[in-house]
C-alpha cells in the first residue's frame, strides 16, 4: 500500500466501472458467493462496483438460468411464518430442547415495530442494550428474540443491509443467529450443499453481528459461531434445530472480504476509459449496445468454471466465451488441471496427434496425450 | 504452562486402571512408541494379559523389537497373517514367539497383531489392551475387535491423515458410529467422559520446525520442541556449486527449512522439472556429506536417513524412476506416517495445480511430509501456490451432525506457505 | 476421471460429437426393464407430483397429483403406483433356480431380477425418499394408508439402495450409464443433463437441451417457469385434467430419451463381466423378496453400528471387483491403467513354456514369457500380475527393460509337467498384464448386532417401527 | 370436437411457451397480455373437455361474515392473536370457512369504517400495541377489551399464547380437528404432553400452560399496565384501538 492517494482512486474507479446504472445492493447470499470463485477477476471487480450481473446478463442475451418456483417460495414463507407463530412458540420448544433454554426466558422483540427506515438503528440499539446486560451490575432485562432485525456491513466501501430469520439472545449469554430455511432435516440428515449454502449465509450475519458489537464496544465473542439451523423434519412440517458450526465459514468470509479491498492491482490493468455501464433510460431498461458491453467485459480476464452454472449470474456468458475460445476449461476444473499448461482444446488435440510441437514446458503433457491418443486409437480399431 | 513429558505419561498410567478407555494424543515425534512400551511393560507389571493393536505389519514387527529391547524379560507372541515371513531381527529375540494362531503362541504377557489380524481372533478376551496409531484406524476395525478386551489405551496422532474408503461414504455422515470416522473419534463421541492427555514434547522434530508444525497443524492443542535452537546441526562436509540445489540444501542446514522454488507454470502432476530438483537435492545432499549431530551424536545422513515424500502414487513413481539410490524411501504422505528421518525432500501437493482439490488441502498430508524430520525438510514447489490458495472456491459441503474439524486445509497450507517463503532460494 | 477420458471430452468438443469411452457395455439391460420418471412439488423434500413408467415404451402410465398439497391424494398416487410396480416385481419372484454353495446350504435364486431405469442421480434420490416416506406407513392405526403402499415404500427403498452398490444394475440412472460409456464435450456437473448428454451423443451438442421450453427437466425437479406459468394455474383451476395434461408435456420428451438411451446402450456387446454381477443382484433380489415374504420390519431408517460397517465392507468389496473385472473386460478402462503405468499390452517376442522352478516333488513348472510393449511401465520387480487374456492365470514381473517385459507366470498352470496347450501364449500374441487384480481378503465377521462393543455405543435399543412412524404427516 | 381439441392444445402450448418467454425476458406487459389469452382457451379447453361450460366456481353458502367468525374465533381464545390461530380456531370449532389471505385486509376495513362512524359498531377487529404504541404486526385483538389485553410487551406473546391455549383445551372437542390444534399447541409447552402419540389430556394442558405463565405473569402484567397507561394519555381514539403512526411515536419518544 503506498500511501493514501491510491485509496481513494479504486473507488472512483470501481465507481466509473458501475457508471450511471444504479448499484445493486449486496445482500447475504451475494456476500456468500463472493466465494464461490475467487479467482475469476471479472466476477471481482463487477462484484467490487456494486454491479447487477443478473441486469448486464440479461442484457447480454444470456440470462442465469436460476428460477424459483412459486410452490417453494409459498412453501418457505410458511415455514418461517409457522417457526414465529405464537410468539416463536415452536422455536422456543426447540431451544429449550436443544440448548436448555430456561424457561423464563421468552421475551420477544420485533425490530419491525419501528418505521423501515429506523430499523438498523433500532437493531444497534437494541443489540447494544442487550450486551450491555451479560455486563451490567444491575439486572437489565434483555428479549430472548429479536425478529426482523436490520444489520449492516460494509462491503468495499459499500453499506450493505442484512435481514437475518431471527436472532436470539440469552443462549448462555451469547447471541445465537436463527437461519430458518425449508430444506427438510431427514433422519438427521439434509442436503450438503444446502446446509453449506446456509452456513455461508449465516455466517455473513455472524460476522455483521460481530462488528457491530465490535463498533459498539463490546466483545465480538458474545456472537456464537454456532448458528441455529432450523428446518422442517422427515416429511412432515414440524420444525427440528440443529446446531451448525460456521467457524470455517467465517474464516472463509473474512478473507474474501480482505480481498475485496485488494482490488488495485486488478484495477491497474484495465483502460482508463472502461466502463461496464448499462445506461439504463429513465425507466430503468438498459441502452448500451449489447456489443459494445460484452467488448468492455471481454477486456477484463474471466475464470469460467462449470461450478459457475450454479453461482454466478454471469455464467452463459462467460462460457459463451470459453466456447468460442476453445478454452478447455469448459470442460471442469479437473480436465483443465489435468492439461497443466495446456489452455486450449486445440493445442491439446495437436499435441495429441503430434501435428502441433510442443512448446517449452509441454513436452510432458505433450508425450502424455499422445501416449493416451496411441492407447484410444488401439482400442478404438 | 504444561505438564512435563514425564508427568502426563504417569497420568495417562495412573488414569489406565480408572476409565474404561484413556486416550493419548501425540503430535509427530511425541514420544508416542515410548509411551507404549511403557504403559505395556506397566500392565504387564500387573500379571495380566496385554493385547497391542497396530495398524501395519512393520508397525507391529517395531514394537515387538522395541519392547524386546527394552524389557526383555517379557514374553512377546507376535501373531500374523498366513503369507507373513517375520524379519530377522524378530527370530533372533529371545522372549519373541510368532504364530498365526494364539493358542501356538504359549500364553505370552503381551499379544502383537494388526488390527486386521485381531478381527480374525475370537473367544478369548483380554483385560488389558493398547492401540496404536488409533487415529490412522478406521472404526470399523475397532468395531471388529472391541469385544476382545475390557479396558484400552488408543494412542495417535489426530493431525495426520484420516482414514478412507473407495466407496462414497455420505449415508453414514453424521452417525455416532460412522464406519469410516477414526477409531478414536467414534470412541469419545459414545464416551465423551473418557480422558484425553497430550504429549506436550516433539522429541523428533528441531526447535526450527516445531513452532511451524504446531501452530499450522495443531492450532489449539500446541505442542514443543524437546531440543533447543542450536541443540541440532546439520552440516554440510564438502563445498558447495552455488547452484539453487546447493543454496536450498545450504539454507536447509543452516535454517532447518529451505523452499526450492521453480518458475511459475501450470503442469502435469508428474511435473518433470520438479522432479529433477528433487531427484538432484537428494543426490546432492548425499554427495556433499551431509554430517547431522544431535543430543544422539553425530552421525553421516546415509540414505537410509533420507525420505522422499509426494502427495500422489505416479509422482512417487516418477521420482523412483529418476535414479535415486534405493536406500532412500521415496513414498506418498499416506505411507510415509508415523516414520522418522534426519532430512526429508517434499514435492509440494499444490506445486504446479492450477486447482486445488479437497486432496491436496487435506492438512493431514501436508502435516505428514513436514513433520517427518530430525533436522531439516526441503520442499520443492512451483512458485504461483498463493495464487492458487488465495483463488481457491471455498463451498464445501456441509453434512449435520459431523463435528467441524480443525485445523482447516487451506489455513494450514497458508500457514506452512507463509513460514516456507522466508526460506525460498 | 483419467487423461484417456479429459482426451475423449477434448475430442468430442472438437468433433462436435460425443466419444466412446468403453467397447463393451459393463451394465445389465433386462428383457422388461421398468422406466420410472418421477416429479416432485418444489420446494417440498418428497411430495410426489407425477411419475410416468412401464415397461412398454409405447404404452406409458401417467399417475398424477392433481392436488400436491393433499395428503390423501399423495397416498392414493401412491398406491396407484404401488398398482403398478408392485406386480412387476412379484413376478419376477415366482421363477428361480437351485444354487448350490460351498460349506453353505443351497439357495433359491430368482432366474430374473426387476430393472428400475429412472433418468439421473435426482431420480434416484427421489427414489430413495419416496421409499423412506413410505415404508414405515400402516394400513391400520390412526392415520391409515393402503395396504399396497408399505410395501412398496419397502421396495423403493431396496431400489435405490441398489443404485448405490457398485456394479449392481437392478437400478440404473440413465445419466451416469450413459456418462460410462460416452464422453461428452461438456463438463461432467451439464453431463447431469439427460437432454444434453443425449444431444452430444446422438446429434451433436444444442442449446435446446437447456431451454426447458424445449426440453423440460428430466426431473424430479420441474422447471420453476413451468411451475408459476402452467401447473399453479392448473391446480388452481381445479380441473385433474388439466394438471395431468401438464404434467404430461413435462414427462413426455423424457420418456422418450431414457427409452433412447437405453436402446444406445443396448447395442453395445455386453461386457463379459456383465452377466455374473447380474447373477448377484439376482441373488440379492431373492433375498430381498425372502425378507419380505417373512414378514421382517421394513429397512431401518439409518445403519447401525455393525449394519453400517457391514454394509461398507460388502460395497468396498464391490467396488474393488467392479473396477477390476470392468478393466478386464473393456481394454478402453484398461487402457487407463496402461497410461498410469499399472498394465501394459504388448506382443510376445519371446517365450520359455518349459520353464521350472523347485527340485523333486516340489518342482513347478513356472513358463517364462517376454512382451515387447510401448506403454510406460511403472511396476517394480516381483509384483503380482493377472491377465484379461486368462483369467485364471497369475504371474509375476521378473524384469522390465527398455519395453521389453519378462513374466513368470505362477498361478493356474494346474500340476502337468508341461504346459497345456493354449495356457502360455505364444510368440507373436498380444496380450495384457495388470497389477490389477482380483484377490480381495474376505473381510473378518462382525459382532452380532446385540453384541455391539462399549467403544460403538453398546448394543442398539430394539427398534420396532412406532405410531410416530406411520403418523409423519405428509406436510 | 377432436379437431378443436387438438388446436386448442396447440394453441396453449404456443401460449404457455411464449408467456415463460415473455417471462423470461422480465416483459411484463407483453406476459400478462399473453396470459389472458391462454386464460381464455384454458377455459375453452375445459369446457370441451367437461363438454359444458364451465360454471363460476361456487362460493360455498356463508351464514356468518369473515368478520364475525374472527369476532368468535377470539372470543374463545379471550386474547391476541395471530390469523393463523384464529383460522384454526374457527376451523376447530365453529366449523369455519376462514381463510388467512382474507384476513389480510381485515383491519384496514375496520378502521376505515371507524374512521367514518367511530363506534358505530358493536365490536372491532383491532391491531394489538407495540411498546411503541404502534400496530403490532400480525395481532389481532378486539375493541371491546380493556386496553391491557390489546397491548403487547416483550413475555405478552407467551403468555397470550398459553392463555390461547388454555382455552382451547378447556373447549374439550372430539372433533379430530380441535384435537390436532390442541395437540399442535400442547407439544410447546413444557410438560404438557408424553412424546407418545395419544391426545393430549386437556386437564393437564391447562396446567403445564397455568404453571409456565406463573413464571412470566407477574414481569408482564406489570409491562402491559404500564403501556396500557401510556396508551391512555398519549393515544386519541383511533390511535389507541388502531395504533398510532411509528414516526409520531418516535418523535414522541424522542422529545421525552
Amino acid at each position: 500500500m503506498t500511501g493514501l492517494k491510491r485509496e481513494g482512486d479504486p473507488v472512483r474507479r470501481l465507481e466509473a466501472l458501475r457508471g450511471t446504472t444504479p448499484p445493486r445492493p449486496h445482500d447475504a447470499r451475494a456476500i456468500a458467493a463472493l466465494a464461490a470463485n475467487p479467482g475469476c477477476a471479472r466476477r471481482a471487480l463487477m462484484d467490487g462496483a456494486g454491479i447487477d450481473k443478473d441486469a448486464a446478463a440479461r442484457h447480454l442475451g444470456f440470462p442465469a438460468p436460476f428460477g424459483q418456483s412459486p410452490f417453494a417460495i409459498t412453501r418457505g414463507n410458511m415455514f418461517e411464518a409457522l417457526v414465529k407463530a405464537d410468539g416463536c412458540a415452536e422455536l422456543l420448544r426447540m431451544l429449550r430442547e436443544l440448548l436448555d433454554l430456561p424457561v423464563e426466558e421468552v421475551a420477544y422483540h420485533d425490530v419491525e415495530n419501528v418505521g423501515a427506515h429506523l430499523r438498523h438503528t433500532h437493531t444497534r440499539s437494541l443489540l447494544d442494550h442487550a450486551a450491555r446486560s451479560t455486563t451490567a451490575a444491575e439486572p437489565v432485562s434483555a428479549a430472548t428474540f429479536y425478529d426482523h432485525p436490520l444489520l449492516s456491513l460494509s462491503i468495499a466501501g459499500h453499506t450493505a443491509y442484512l435481514e437475518p430469520d431471527l436472532v436470539a439472545f440469552q443462549l448462555g449469554g451469547r447471541f445465537h443467529v436463527v437461519e430458518v430455511k425449508s430444506f427438510s432435516v431427514i433422519d438427521g440428515q439434509a442436503d450438503p450443499a444446502a446446509v453449506a449454502a446456509a452456513a455461508r449465509q449465516a455466517a455473513v450475519y455472524v460476522l455483521a453481528m460481530r462488528t457491530t458489537l465490535e463498533e459498539l464496544g463490546h466483545d465480538p465473542g458474545l456472537v456464537s459461531h454456532d448458528v441455529v439451523l432450523v428446518c422442517p423434519e422427515n416429511f412432515a412440517n414440524r420444525p427440528v434445530a440443529t446446531l451448525v458450526d460456521v467457524r470455517k465459514q467465517l474464516a472463509v468470509l473474512r478473507r474474501q472480504l480482505t480481498r475485496m479491498t485488494t482490488l488495485d492491482r486488478l484495477l491497474d490493468a484495465l483502460p482508463d476509459d472502461l466502463t461496464f455501464d448499462l445506461r439504463p433510460d429513465d425507466d430503468g431498461r438498459p441502452t448500451r449496445p449489447v456489443a459494445e458491453l460484452a467488448d468492455a467485459l471481454s477486456r477484463t480476464t474471466a475464470r469460467y468454471a462449470p461450478d459457475c452454472l450454479s453461482t454466478c449470474d454471469m455464467c452463459f456468458f462467460c462460457r459463451d466465451e470459453a466456447r468460442q475460445e476453445g478454452a478447455s476449461d469448459l470442460l471442469g476444473r479437473q480436465v483443465r488441471d489435468e492439461l497443466g499448461g495446456v489452455a486450449s482444446v486445440a493445442e491439446a488435440l495437436g499435441l495429441a496427434d503430434g501435428t502441433r510441437t510442443p512448446a517449452e514446458g509441454q513436452e510432458e503433457i505433450a508425450r502424455l496425450l499422445r501416449n493416451a491418443e496411441r492407447l484410444r486409437r488401439e482400442c478404438l480399431t | 504452562m504444561t505438564d512435563s513429558p514425564e508427568q502426563v505419561i504417569q497420568n495417562v498410567l495412573a488414569d489406565l486402571p480408572r476409565h474404561r478407555g484413556v486416550v493419548v494424543d501425540s503430535p509427530p515425534g511425541a514420544g508416542k512408541s515410548t509411551l507404549v512400551v511403557r504403559a505395556a511393560a506397566h500392565i504387564a507389571a500387573t500379571g495380566e494379559p496385554l493385547m497391542i493393536v497396530a495398524q501395519t505389519n512393520e508397525q507391529v514387527d517395531d514394537l515387538v523389537v522395541r519392547i524386546s529391547d527394552k524389557h526383555p524379560h517379557l514374553r512377546v507372541g507376535r501373531l500374523s497373517a498366513g503369507g507373513y515371513t517375520p524379519p530377522p531381527r524378530l527370530l533372533e529375540l529371545a522372549g519373541v514367539r510368532v504364530a498365526t494362531r494364539v493358542q501356538d503362541l504359549n500364553d505370552p504377557d503381551i499379544v502383537i497383531a494388526t488390527a486386521d489380524k485381531w478381527a480374525w481372533i475370537s473367544e478369548r478376551v483380554w483385560p488389558w489392551a493398547i492401540v496404536d496409531e488409533a487415529y490412522q484406524m478406521r472404526s470399523d476395525k475397532l468395531l471388529r475387535i472391541a469385544g476382545l478386551f475390557e479396558r484400552a489405551l488408543f494412542v495417535g496422532d489426530p493431525g495426520q491423515l484420516d482414514p478412507f474408503s473407495i466407496v462414497d461414504g455420505d449415508r453414514w455422515s453424521g452417525l455416532s458410529w460412522d464406519p469410516l470416522q477414526s477409531a478414536v473419534s467414534v470412541l469419545l463421541r459414545h464416551n465423551p467422559d473418557l480422558p484425553v492427555h497430550r504429549l506436550p514434547v516433539s522429541w523428533r522434530l528441531p526447535a526450527s520446525a516445531a513452532p511451524v508444525v504446531s501452530q499450522a497443524f495443531y492450532p489449539f492443542t500446541g505442542f514443543r520442541s524437546g531440543t533447543g535452537p542450536g541443540d541440532r546441526r546439520l552440516e554440510l562436509t564438502t563445498g558447495g556449486m552455488g547452484t539453487v540445489h546447493d543454496r536450498a540444501l545450504e539454507e536447509a542446514a543452516r535454517s532447518g527449512w529451505a523452499l526450492l522454488e521453480l518458475p511459475n507454470r501450470h503442469t502435469v502432476r508428474t511435473d518433470g522439472e520438479a522432479v529433477q530438483a528433487v531427484a538432484m537435492l537428494a543426490e546432492r545432499l548425499l554427495q556433499r556429506g551431509a554430517v547431522a549431530s544431535s543430543e544422539q551424536g553425530e552421525r553421516p545422513v546415509t540414505a537410509d536417513r533420507i525420505a522422499v515424500g509426494a502427495a500422489h502414487r505416479d509422482q512417487v513413481a516418477a521420482i523412483r524412476a529418476a535414479g535415486l539410490p534405493p536406500e532412500i524411501t521415496v513414498d506418498t504422505a499416506n505411507r510415509l506416517q508415523g516414520r522418522e528421518y534426519d532430512v526429508t525432500i517434499v514435492l509440494h501437493p499444490l506445486s504446479g495445480r492450477r486447482d486445488a482439490t479437497a486432496f491436496h488441502l487435506e492438512s493431514g498430508r501436508l502435516c505428514v511430509l513436514a513433520s517427518r524430520h530430525r533436522h531439516a525438510c526441503v520442499v520443492v514447489a512451483r512458485a504461483g501456490i498463493a495464487e492458487l490458495l488465495d483463488a481457491h472456491p471455498s463451498a464445501e459441503p456441509v453434512q449435520l451432525g459431523v463435528p467441524v474439524k480443525f485445523p482447516d486445509g487451506w489455513e494450514a497450507n497458508q500457514a506452512v506457505l507463509e513460514h516456507l517463503a522466508r526460506h525460498r532460494v | 476421471m483419467s487423461l484417456l477420458t479429459s482426451l475423449a471430452r477434448l475430442r468430442a468438443l472438437d468433433e462436435g460429437i460425443a466419444q466412446p469411452v468403453a467397447t463393451v457395455r459393463h451394465c445389465h439391460l433386462s428383457r422388461r426393464p421398468m422406466v420410472f420418471i418421477p416429479l416432485k412439488l418444489s420446494g417440498e423434500a418428497a411430495a410426489p407430483l407425477a411419475a410416468m413408467l412401464g415397461t412398454d415404451r409405447d404404452d406409458p402410465r401417467l399417475l398424477v397429483v392433481a392436488q400436491p398439497r393433499n395428503r390423501d391424494l399423495r397416498f392414493a398416487w401412491a398406491a396407484e403406483l404401488a398398482g403398478v410396480l408392485l406386480p412387476y416385481v412379484e413376478a419376477l419372484t415366482v421363477d428361480t433356480e437351485t444354487v448350490e454353495r460351498k460349506n453353505a446350504d443351497p439357495y433359491e435364486r430368482a432366474v430374473d431380477a426387476p430393472q428400475l431405469v429412472v433418468p439421473n442421480q435426482g431420480g434416484v434420490a427421489f427414489t430413495a425418499l419416496l421409499g423412506r416416506s413410505t415404508r414405515f406407513r400402516r394400513a391400520d392405526g390412526p392415520y391409515p394408508v393402503p395396504g399396497s403402499v408399505p410395501l412398496l415404500g419397502r421396495w423403493l427403498t431396496y431400489f435405490a439402495e441398489r443404485a448405490a452398490y457398485p456394479g449392481s444394475s437392478i437400478m440404473l440412472a440413465a445419466t451416469e450409464e450413459l456418462g460410462r460409456h460416452w464422453a461428452s464435450g461438456q463438463s461432467s456437473l451439464e453431463d447431469a443433463n439427460l437432454a444434453a448428454l443425449m444431444s452430444w451423443i446422438t446429434t451433436g451438442p444444442s442449446d435446446e437441451a437447456e431451454d426447458p421450453l424445449v426440453w423440460p427437466p428430466a426431473g424430479p425437479a420441474t422447471d420453476p417457469g413451468f411451475d408459476a406459468e402452467v401447473l399453479a394455474p392448473a391446480i388452481e383451476s381445479g380441473s385433474a385434467e388439466r394438471v395431468a395434461e401438464a404434467l404430461r408435456t413435462q414427462l413426455e420428451p423424457t420418456w422418450r430419451l431414457v427409452w433412447q438411451a437405453i436402446d444406445l446402450l443396448a447395442a453395445l456387446p455386453e461386457g463379459a463381466s456383465v452377466a455374473q454381477r447380474w447373477e448377484q443382484d439376482r441373488g440379492s433380489f431373492s433375498g430381498m423378496a425372502a425378507h419380505v415374504a417373512e414378514g421382517a420390519p421394513p429397512q431401518a431408517r439409518r445403519d447401525g453400528a455393525v449394519a453400517a460397517a457391514a454394509r461398507l465392507a460388502r460395497m468396498e468389496r464391490a467396488q474393488a471387483a467392479y473396477d477390476v473385472q470392468r478393466a478386464y473386460d473393456d481394454p478402453m478402462v484398461m487402457a487407463e491403467y496402461r497410461l498410469t503405468g499399472e498394465a501394459f499390452a504388448g506382443e510376445v517376442v519371446e517365450t520359455d513354456p518349459e520353464n521350472t522352478e523347485g527340485e523333486g516333488r516340489s518342482r513347478k513348472l513356472r513358463p517364462l514369457v517376454v512382451v515387447k510393449t510401448d506403454d510406460p511401465v511403472r511396476l517394480p520387480q516381483g509384483t503380482s500380475l493377472g491377465t484379461p487374456q486368462r483369467r485364471g492365470q497369475g504371474a509375476v514381473l521378473v524384469a522390465a527393460d527398455e519395453g521389453l517385459i519378462t513374466v513368470k507366470i505362477t498361478k493356474g498352470m494346474g500340476r502337468g509337467k508341461t504346459a497345456a496347450p493354449g495356457s502360455v501364449p505364444e510368440v507373436g500374441e498380444r496380450v495384457c498384464y495388470t497389477s490389477l487384480t482380483d484377490d480381495f481378503q474376505g473381510s473378518a465377521t462382525l459382532p452380532e448386532a446385540e453384541a455391539t462393543p462399549w467403544t460403538h455405543g453398546g448394543p442398539p435399543r430394539g427398534y420396532t417401527p412406532d405410531d410416530e412412524d406411520a403418523q409423519e404427516e405428509w406436510s | 370436437m377432436g379437431d378443436r381439441l387438438d388446436e386448442l392444445e396447440r394453441r396453449i402450448d404456443e401460449l404457455r411457451a411464449a408467456v415463460r418467454r415473455a417471462m423470461r425476458a422480465r416483459d411484463g406487459g407483453t406476459a400478462r397480455s399473453l396470459r389472458a389469452d391462454l386464460r381464455s382457451a384454458e377455459r375453452a379447453w375445459d369446457a370441451l373437455v367437461s363438454g359444458e361450460h364451465p360454471q363460476a366456481k361456487q362460493e360455498p353458502p356463508r351464514l356468518v361474515t369473515v368478520r364475525e367468525q374472527v369476532h368468535q374465533g377470539l372470543r374463545l381464545l379471550g386474547a391476541t392473536a395471530q390469523p393463523r390461530l384464529i383460522v384454526a380456531v374457527s376451523d376447530a370449532f365453529f366449523g369455519g370457512t376462514l381463510r388467512s389471505d382474507r384476513l389480510t385486509s381485515l383491519r384496514r376495513d375496520e378502521e376505515r369504517s371507524f374512521r367514518s362512524s367511530p363506534f358505530g359498531r358493536p365490536y372491532y377487529l383491532c391491531a394489538a400495541l407495540t411498546d411503541r404504541l404502534s400496530a403490532a404486526r400480525g395481532l389481532l385483538t378486539l375493541s371491546t377489551w380493556p386496553l391491557e389485553r390489546r397491548v403487547v410487551g416483550p413475555l405478552s406473546p407467551r403468555v397470550d399464547f398459553l392463555n390461547c391455549a388454555i382455552a382451547v383445551a378447556k373447549q374439550r372437542s372430539d372433533d379430530e380437528r380441535a384435537v390436532r390444534l390442541l395437540a399442535r399447541m400442547a407439544r410447546n409447552i413444557p410438560g404438557a404432553t408424553d412424546s407418545g402419540l395419544a391426545p393430549p389430556d386437556p386437564a393437564r394442558v391447562v396446567a403445564a400452560a397455568r404453571a409456565e405463565l406463573a413464571v412470566h405473569v407477574e414481569r408482564d402484567t406489570r409491562d402491559r399496565a404500564e403501556l396500557a397507561r401510556r396508551a391512555a394519555v398519549q393515544l386519541g381514539d383511533t390511535a389507541r384501538l388502531f395504533g398510532a403512526a411509528t414516526l409520531s411515536t418516535i418523535t414522541k419518544e424522542k422529545a421525552k
